[in-house]
This record gives structure tokens, C-alpha cells and sequence, in this order.
């Protein structure tokens, strides 16, 4: 599971911190307590920028590095692209080997597939990507949030 | 695994299936071999469900959800892999629908309380009704008063007719614009009456009523359909289909579980918690507090693809040749008086009965001496007993390893007990 | 039983009680030997309790309480002469005080919810306070929130010193004359923190507010007496003390059983029901609505008689011993900070801690690579990670079958997580 | 179980039917539905009459029966003594062979001992028996009825 890719992100990760945006989300797992905030700016639609901060293990922190790396300056088209093609192989429960035109989409996060084999994990390496399509569907006015309190 | 026998065509390969329940070879009373005819009360387990049980205490034991280590992805594999074949056996639109319980009971609790607690439109108060029938268990009628007492909606309910049907005769006038709620059984536990589903939903959906449908003494016989029968809720229990006790189901739609509130609280069905407040999971989980029965759901998903191997139609019309051939053979035993349907058709495997005045704990005490198994008294459903005037009954209950040698043990052994207190 | 190994006296003799668990056996990650340290999470089960499983479903499974056929006549004696076992497992003055449910938080849950519908004086509403603590498990957390947010009660706390005990400095500020529940942890799920019982008892005493003690993690693991303690209401659950999952308990005292009103409505909870109205069965089957968990029961009672042949007082003893060497030991890896006391005194044995800025899902992982399973998380108590201001902890908790061994084996795999990501 | 003395009770019950009584009390066996209502009359402390109605198996009904039989014309310490003799019979789980001194109590009813050992039917053996007791207590003006409904 623990990639040399992975372990690079970690160490180094890109992108942290919080910086201008036009919507921001926050996420939680509610299994492990990782949390995420992140922001998303576009221009036009290009992903201008995916900042975030947070807290979380190894797996969640490398994953929202290699997403600022993958995402920001491509398309919203391609970079829904790599999102849900990122989904795909998180959720092969260890059952997909990443093809060329898999690799070619994902570039550094392919080396999460090894995660996939761990449900408990799978959440972790997306939290950083659901709350990023989360964002993006706010930015571009298409969800509102909805929480309930006890 | 169909057998022929002449006359009863339909039955199942009794003679296999009996050897996977390890219970059925029981000999009791000196040598008496066990005639077990109480499946309507709870059903025995087969060995492949007590495999899947010691299997998972053995290799997998763990708590789910939460774990990192091999043991907890193990478990909580098993146990959502159970869901998963609850939801198929079911035919759920979603894995997410089926939540689960401790029995029955809770389940039909949990959506009291849903509604009971619910905002708008789903709130049950006192401007409005509730809507039962006189043929409930006692888990299907003490939740609904408690409901109508603890918020002062009215509790209305369906009637019976002579021959153990519900009255429908006035289903626009029971089933009003004030109706919230309409919950009614699939099958009699007592009577074995199968009520016609497709009249009833279509009132209640006219007045946007909510469905409750308990399906516990359907599920374990016939195919159950939720998206057919066009339910907002179907409870059932585990115990009474193979499985193991401690285990209930409650399917309901997405949308309502989305919308209505939690019932217990605890570990597993929050998303956060502070001390201030929280919030909670979506479904399923939303309405699991607590450690689940991990085990007794590994263990019902091991009940479900056993009845599925041997088939849920094939399970039906085992059941209901036999029915038909025990109905038939009671009617001729003198002073018996059956309490319900007095045919095969639209009935399930219960059959209660009276025989002359003889009070049915003796005609179970003395059956029981000569090793056959039934349930006496009013079976959780006292106001049918009440409608029909009597104390109680006695009822025999068949399922799929139950045989015609088995319908001719009961029938001699209340002619014997028509002569010890004659 | 016991075993001396120089320097910790009171260890028991692990390797002759291993042998009662199937799963310790148990070779993961290419032929690792399992270390288990997740007791708290819930405790593996030795082949006695499965073998009360097996004999009751091989054997005798029925429905209990309605039948007078033999297998039914068993179930029953088999189902109450559990109760009669936890009855004097946790020295119940009566055995009819011992209320089955699922799980400790449906026995938490049961609790706050007959305070909402109970009449005076018993009865909690907007006028009273509840009050818990910060290092609860969300289902000591979450049922009381659900109570005050419906009832419009005020739920208050005790908050926490630094080194994991409960800040009781403000005692006679938190309960106060308007207090009608107090409701805390005997034992700590995440700090292993012991509480002072006696001086909240007292407290709570002084102003009539009636004392709930959460003992799940207390009654697996040492002497617990439901008279000493003088509590009102005490919960726990089986899968953490060798029992089945699907079964907790509820202790009550018989008068305060006999006064509140039922929580769940069906079968088995009822003493006589019209559709008009239905009237209870005495306490403890007024709160049993439904079949009950019969075999988890049966599996609960064989749990009691394993732990007590060894003695609880043994078993504390044992665990005491190992604490103690594992927080000597813990505290010598560079980095590493327990979050709870610091010493083995007042605690029991679930240790958590934080590895320097590793995540506990890292550590988690890594250890689990090496065969040694933890848990990691808030282990549904949130609140002290945030008092701690701590997103998660690593957790290693251990049962009677814990041994030094492990301890060393759990230190060793520390190294290793902290080379790794060094 | 079925002995030959309880089957001529139920077949030939003593003392059934409502007459005029000091106090009146309708008990139940939840688990099978039998039902009994029972009158006491007292003369002094003299139990001048047990009437009773109800439904119920040949247990009960006989049990009833002897009840009746046993219990009119008795003083009430010696009713009493009967009553917990009964009792104390019927709680032995088949364990108690009753003594001479037992049977000079419990005359007839020595013959419920074999009931004993099936737990569910000794609520049906006893229900009478303790309908009279709490008939007692109230025509005494010892004790009232409590009741909780739904
Ligand atoms: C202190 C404490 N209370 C309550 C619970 C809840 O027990 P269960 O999940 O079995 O309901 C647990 C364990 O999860 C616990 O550790
Ligand atoms: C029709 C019906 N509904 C509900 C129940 C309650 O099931 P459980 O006792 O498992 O909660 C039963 C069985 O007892 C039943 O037959």
C-alpha cells in the first residue's frame, strides 16, 4: 500500500494551505476522524487552483497532494475525467491492474491502486476527491449542502 | 429437489433437506423422534448456518467498521456482504434500504418512533390516524398505540370476516386524507391468511399514506418483493427463515431514510460528535447504534443463500401442497374447527384450530407427549381469538422440511387426544 | 491458573486459556500469528461460549416463554437460566432486575428513553438537567443529546484533566437540585480511565438524580456488583466480555422497573392486549418486546461461567500486571505520548496513544502489516480527541489472554512504524 | 401429568359459577390467555365461599376445582397454610415428592405435583390459587389493584 509515490506526497505535499476560492467544503471521515477543507477557483473552466488544509493520515494527505498536482490547470471536462476515473480504480477493491490509458489519465495516482484492496482506506485516498467534486458542484451553482444536527 | 408424491404434487426433496437441520433427528420422550411444527414461532437452522457462524467466531471476529487491521476489514466485509444478499433477497434498489435490527419487533418499533419524531409530512400527531388491523402481532399493534398515546394521533384498524380474511367492505372509510400511516401483515402468524397487499397500497397511496408491511411470516415462505408490493417498509426477522436469533430486517426507501430522524443513538450511526451536538451517518447506518449483530447477520445472509438454493418458489409450493393436504385431513377430524381460511388458497403454512372444548394447552401437552410440536394460546394476536370467541388455539406450522408423514402424525395424534379427555 | 513471570506477578496462565480461543491461532499477512489487541473494540470468544451456541441451535432452538412442547420447555429454561447467570455475575438483588437487550447502547438508549416518557417523579423535561461526562462513548453521548433536544432538557458535563481523569473540582455546580440523570462511564473505552463511582454516587444521591453507570468496559474485566456500586441503572454488552455479538444488558432496580413505562411495543412485553388497549407484563420481560436474543442469552450465560471460573478478581489482577508493564515499556518509544494516565493505577487495560506526527491510521496499518491488530480513531469518543486536540489515537487494549509477549511484540512494531516513516 | 384426580376435577369441577362474594379479582395467564374470575366470601375468618368463572385448560380448571373443594370451610390461617403448601409444591420443578404431611395439607392436590416439572403449565396450576390469594388480601382490605395500560 505504502508507495515510495505515496510516501513522496506525504513528505511533500503540494499545493497545502488555503488560498482564495469561490466555494469552499469540508469534509469528514467519520470513521477515522480525517478532515479536509478545501477550496477551488476557476477560471472560465479551467481549475485555477485546489488549496486545502487538513488533517488526516498518510493516504489522505498524499491523495489530496497528487490531486492538486493532477488537477489544477486542466479543464473541468478533464479533470472530472481523472476524478472519476480515479473513483473507478479506488473503488476495484484491489481486483483492477491500471492499463496504459488508465496510467496515462491518472499519472502519479495510480500508485494508490494498492489501496484499494483496503475498504477501510478507500475513504481516506477519496476524501480529498469527493470534497473536491463537491466544490466544484458549488462553485458552479449546482448543490446546495444540507447537514442535520441532534 | 422436488419429490413426487401421488396427489401432492410440488413437494420438495424432504428426505436431503432434513439432513442438513441437525435438530430434526432429535428423539424425545423415550425414543419419540421429534415432530417439529412450530415453525410459525421460529424455524430450525441448518448446519450451513451454524457453519457460517462458527466460521465467523473463529477466523473473523472483530468489530466492524472502524478497523485498520485484518481481522475488523474481515468482519466488516462479512457482515456488508450480508446486507448485500438481504438487499437482493428482497430485490432492494439499494444495499442501503436494508437496515439491520434485532427482530422483528424493532423494526416495526424503529418506524413508530421515525414517525413519531419526524417534521412535516411525515409526523404522526394528534390531527391524524393511524391505520392497522385486527390480524397484527402484538409487535405490529402495542407500537402503533403507543404511538397514538404518545402523540394522540388515532389508531384505526381493519376487521375480520367470518372466514379469517381482513374486511376490506370499508377500506375508503378506515383508510381517510387523515390516514399517515398503514401498517398490516403480509401473512397471519395465527391464521395464515395472505392479505391482498395491492388493494390496501393503492388506497393509502391515493391519501399518500405510508406503508408498513410486516413480512415475517412471509419472508420466510415466498418470494418477497418490496419494489412489487410498493411498500414504504417491510420488516421481517431472522429466526423464523433459518437463520439465527438476535437478527431483524427493516427495508425502507431511500428517501425516507434520508428525511426521517434517528431512533437510537450510539456508536456507528454518527458522522461527528461533539459534546454540543452531532450528526448522523445517511442509512444504513444512520439507524444502527451500537455494536450490530455482526455475527447473526453473517449467519442470516448464510439462511438467505440457503433458501435461495433450494428456491423461494419452490419453498412456496412445497408449503402449499402441504397445506392443502393438512387442511384437507384436519377437516375430517371430528369437533375440529379450523380458525381462518378453510383452503389452501392465499393462506401460508399456519394452520390454528379449536377441537370441540378441549382447551389447546392440552391438546399441546398431550401432543407433545407423543413427540409433536405445536404452539397453543393466542400466538401474539389476542384480538383474533377475542373476534372469534375463543381463548386461544392450537396451532400447527409447516416449512420446507416438513413432510405429509408429518400432517398424518399431527392428525393421529389428535384423534388419541380427542380420546384421552373424551 | 496463574503463572509467575519475574517481575510481574499476577499474570495468568495465558497459555492454557489461549487454547480456549480459536482464533488466536489464527496466521495472517503469509503465516504472521495473530497478536490481538482489540479487546476493547470486543473480546475473541473461547470455544465454550460456541459450543453453548452449537448445543442450543443443534439441540434445542424454539421460541421461548409460549410453548408447552419440549423443545420450547428447554429454550425457556435455557434463555432464564441465563439471566439467572449475569443476575448473579453482577450481584443483582433480584434476577428479575436483568433486562436483555442487543447491545450496551440499546440498553443506554432504553434507559433515556423511559426517563422521557416516565411520569413524575421520574420524568426528565425542560425543567431538568442531565448530566454526562466529556470521555463518554457516543451511545452515552448521543441518547442523552436526543433526550434533551426533545424534551428541551439541559445536558451538562464534566470536563477532563490533562492527564485523562474526569475534573470533578466543580461537582456541586454540575449536579445540582435540577439534575435527574447522571450518566457516565465506569471505565474508559479510550483512555482505560477508572472513575471515582463513590463520590459521584454521592453526589447525585444528595439531589435524588438517578445514576446510570455505563459498564461495558468494566464488566469484562473486573469484580462488578451492581449493590456496591449503587447505581440505578447499569449497562454492558456481551461481545466484549466472551460473549456472542447481538446481546447487552440492562440492570434496573426492580422499583424504578416497576414505575417506568416501556420503551419497544410487541410480543413477549405485554401481560393482555385489545386493539383498544393493552396492558404489561412485569418487569424484566416488559422491556424484552419481540423474540428475544434466546441463543446470544445462552451464549452470554457460558461467557459468565468461563470468566468467573477464572475469577474476575484474577483476570483484574492479570490485566493489572500487564498495563502496568505495558505503559513502562510504551513510554520508553521516542515520540510517543499516552493520551490517559499515566500509570496502571485507577485504569484498566486499554491504553491510547499518539506517535509523534503519525497518523494513527498509519500506525494502524503498518502495525497491522506486522500481524498486531489495534484500533485507531476516536473510538466513538470524539470529545476527548478534541479535548486533547488530537484528531485520532492509536489504541492497544488487552483481555485475559494478553500476555507480556504481545506487549513486546506491540513495542517492537512501534520501532518499526517509526522507522518507516522517519 | 394427567392424573386420574385432575381429569375427574375438570371433568366434574366443584364449586364453579359467580356467587354473591366480600371481594371479586379477574386474573390472567399472559401466556396462553386463561382467565379466571374469582369471589371470596368470608364468615368471621372463615372462608365461607370460593365462587368462581373463567376459561382455561384442564390444569387450571381443576386446580380451580380443588381450590374450592380444599379451601370452604376452612379457617383462614389454615387456608393459608394450604395455599402456600400449594405453592411451595408447585415451585419445586418436579424435584418435591410430597411427605405424609404434605398430603394430609394438600389432600387432592397433592396429585398437581407431576405439573410442577413443566414450568409453563405451572402458572396455569396456580392461577386460582393466587386469584384467591389477592381476593383474600382485598376482601381484608389489605391490598389494591394496580394496573398499567397502553
Ligand atoms: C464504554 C462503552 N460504552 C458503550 C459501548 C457500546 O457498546 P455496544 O457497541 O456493544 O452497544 C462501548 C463499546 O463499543 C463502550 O466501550
Ligand atoms: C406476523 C409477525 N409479526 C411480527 C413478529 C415478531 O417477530 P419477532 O418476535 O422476531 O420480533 C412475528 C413473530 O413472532 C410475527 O409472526
Amino acid at each position: 500500500m505504502y508507495q515510495e509515490v505515496i510516501l513522496d506526497h506525504y513528505k511533500n505535499p503540494h499545493g497545502r494551505g488555503l488560498r482564495d476560492g469561490d466555494a469552499e467544503v469540508h469534509h469528514v471521515n467519520p470513521t477515522c476522524g480525517d478532515e479536509i477543507t478545501l477550496r477551488v477557483r476557476y477560471d472560465g473552466d479551467t481549475v485555477a487552483d485546489v488549496s486545502y488544509e487538513g488533517q488526516g493520515c498518510s493516504i489522505s494527505q498524499a491523495s489530496a497532494s497528487v490531486l492538486n498536482e493532477l488537477l489544477v490547470g486542466k479543464n473541468l471536462a478533464e479533470a472530472r475525467r481523472v476524478q472519476e476515473t480515479f473513483l473507478e480504480l479506488m473503488q476495484s477493491k484491489g481486483q483492477l491492474t491500471p492499463d496504459d490509458a488508465m496510467e496515462d489519465v491518472l499519472e502519479d495516482a495510480v500508485a494508490f491502486a494498492g489501496v484499494s484492496k483496503y475498504p477501510a482506506r478507500v475513504k481516506c485516498a477519496l476524501l480529498s476527491w469527493m470534497a473536491w467534486k463537491d466544490a466544484t458542484a458549488q462553485a458552479l451553482g449546482e448543490s446546495p449542502v444540507k447537514e442535520k444536527t441532534a | 429437489m422436488t419429490s413426487s408424491r401421488p396427489g401432492l404434487p410440488g413437494l420438495l426433496d424432504t428426505e436431503a433437506i432434513r439432513k442438513d437441520f441437525p435438530v430434526l433427528d432429535r428423539q424425545i420422550h423415550d425414543g419419540k423422534r421429534l415432530v417439529y411444527l412450530d415453525n410459525a414461532a421460529t424455524s430450525q437452522k441448518p448446519r450451513q448456518v451454524l457453519d457460517a457462524l462458527n466460521t465467523y467466531y473463529e477466523r473473523h471476529n472483530a468489530n466492524v467498521h472502524r478497523g485498520v487491521h485484518v481481522l475488523a476489514e474481515e468482519a466488516t466485509a462479512l457482515y456488508e456482504g450480508a446486507r448485500d444478499k438481504v438487499a437482493a433477497f428482497v430485490n432492494a434498489p439499494s444495499r442501503d434500504e436494508v437496515i439491520f435490527t434485532k427482530n422483528a419487533s424493532e423494526s416495526l418499533n424503529l418506524v413508530a418512533n421515525m414517525l413519531g419524531w419526524a417534521d412535516e409530512p411525515y409526523r404522526v400527531d394528534h390531527e391524524t390516524e393511524i391505520v392497522i388491523t385486527e390480524m397484527e402481532h402484538h409487535s405490529n399493534i402495542v407500537p402503533w398505540q403507543l404511538l397514538a398515546q404518545r402523540t394522540g394521533a388515532k389508531l384505526k384498524w381493519f376487521g375480520l370476516t367470518d372466514d379469517g380474511r381482513l374486511d376490506l367492505s370499508n377500506l375508503d372509510e378506515v383508510i381517510t386524507e387523515k390516514t399517515k400511516v398503514v401498517s398490516f401483515t403480509l401473512v397471519s402468524n395465527i391464521m395464515g391468511t395472505v392479505n391482498p397487499v395491492e388493494e390496501i397500497v393503492r388506497r393509502a397511496q391515493e391519501v399518500n399514506a405510508l406503508v408498513v408491511v410486516d413480512a415475517s411470516q412471509a419472508a420466510p415462505h415466498m418470494v418477497l418483493d418490496v419494489q412489487a408490493i410498493q411498500a414504504d417498509f417491510v420488516a421481517f426477522t431472522g429466526h423464523k427463515m433459518c437463520g439465527p436469533t438476535g437478527i431483524g430486517v427493516l427495508w425502507g426507501r431511500q428517501e425516507l431514510l434520508e428525511d426521517l430522524p434517528p431512533f437510537l443513538g450510539g456508536g456507528e450511526m454518527i458522522e461527528t460528535v461533539s459534546m454540543h451536538s452531532s450528526t448522523y451517518a445517511p442509512a444504513p447506518h444512520k439507524f444502527e447504534a451500537g455494536t450490530p449483530p455482526i455475527a447473526q447477520a453473517v449467519g442470516l445472509g448464510a439462511a438467505v443463500d440457503y433458501l435461495s438454493g433450494i428456491g423461494m418458489d419452490a419453498i412456496a409450493a412445497h408449503e402449499h401442497a402441504l397445506t392443502g393436504y393438512a387442511v384437507q385431513r384436519l377437516q375430517d377430524v371430528p369437533d375440529l374447527r379450523i380458525i381462518g381460511p378453510g383452503t389452501a388458497e392465499d393462506r401460508g403454512a399456519a394452520i390454528s384450530f379449536v377441537l370441540g372444548d378441549i382447551h389447546p394447552h392440552d391438546v399441546g401437552q398431550v401432543l407433545d407427549e407423543q413427540g409433536i410440536a405445536v404452539r397453543v394460546g393466542h400466538h401474539c394476536a389476542r384480538p383474533v381469538c377475542l373476534r372469534y370467541g375463543i381463548p386461544a388455539t392450537t396451532r400447527a406450522s409447516f416449512y420446507l422440511y416438513s413432510t405429509p408423514a408429518e400432517v398424518d402424525a399431527l392428525v393421529e395424534g389428535l384423534e388419541y387426544v380427542r380420546n384421552f379427555f373424551g
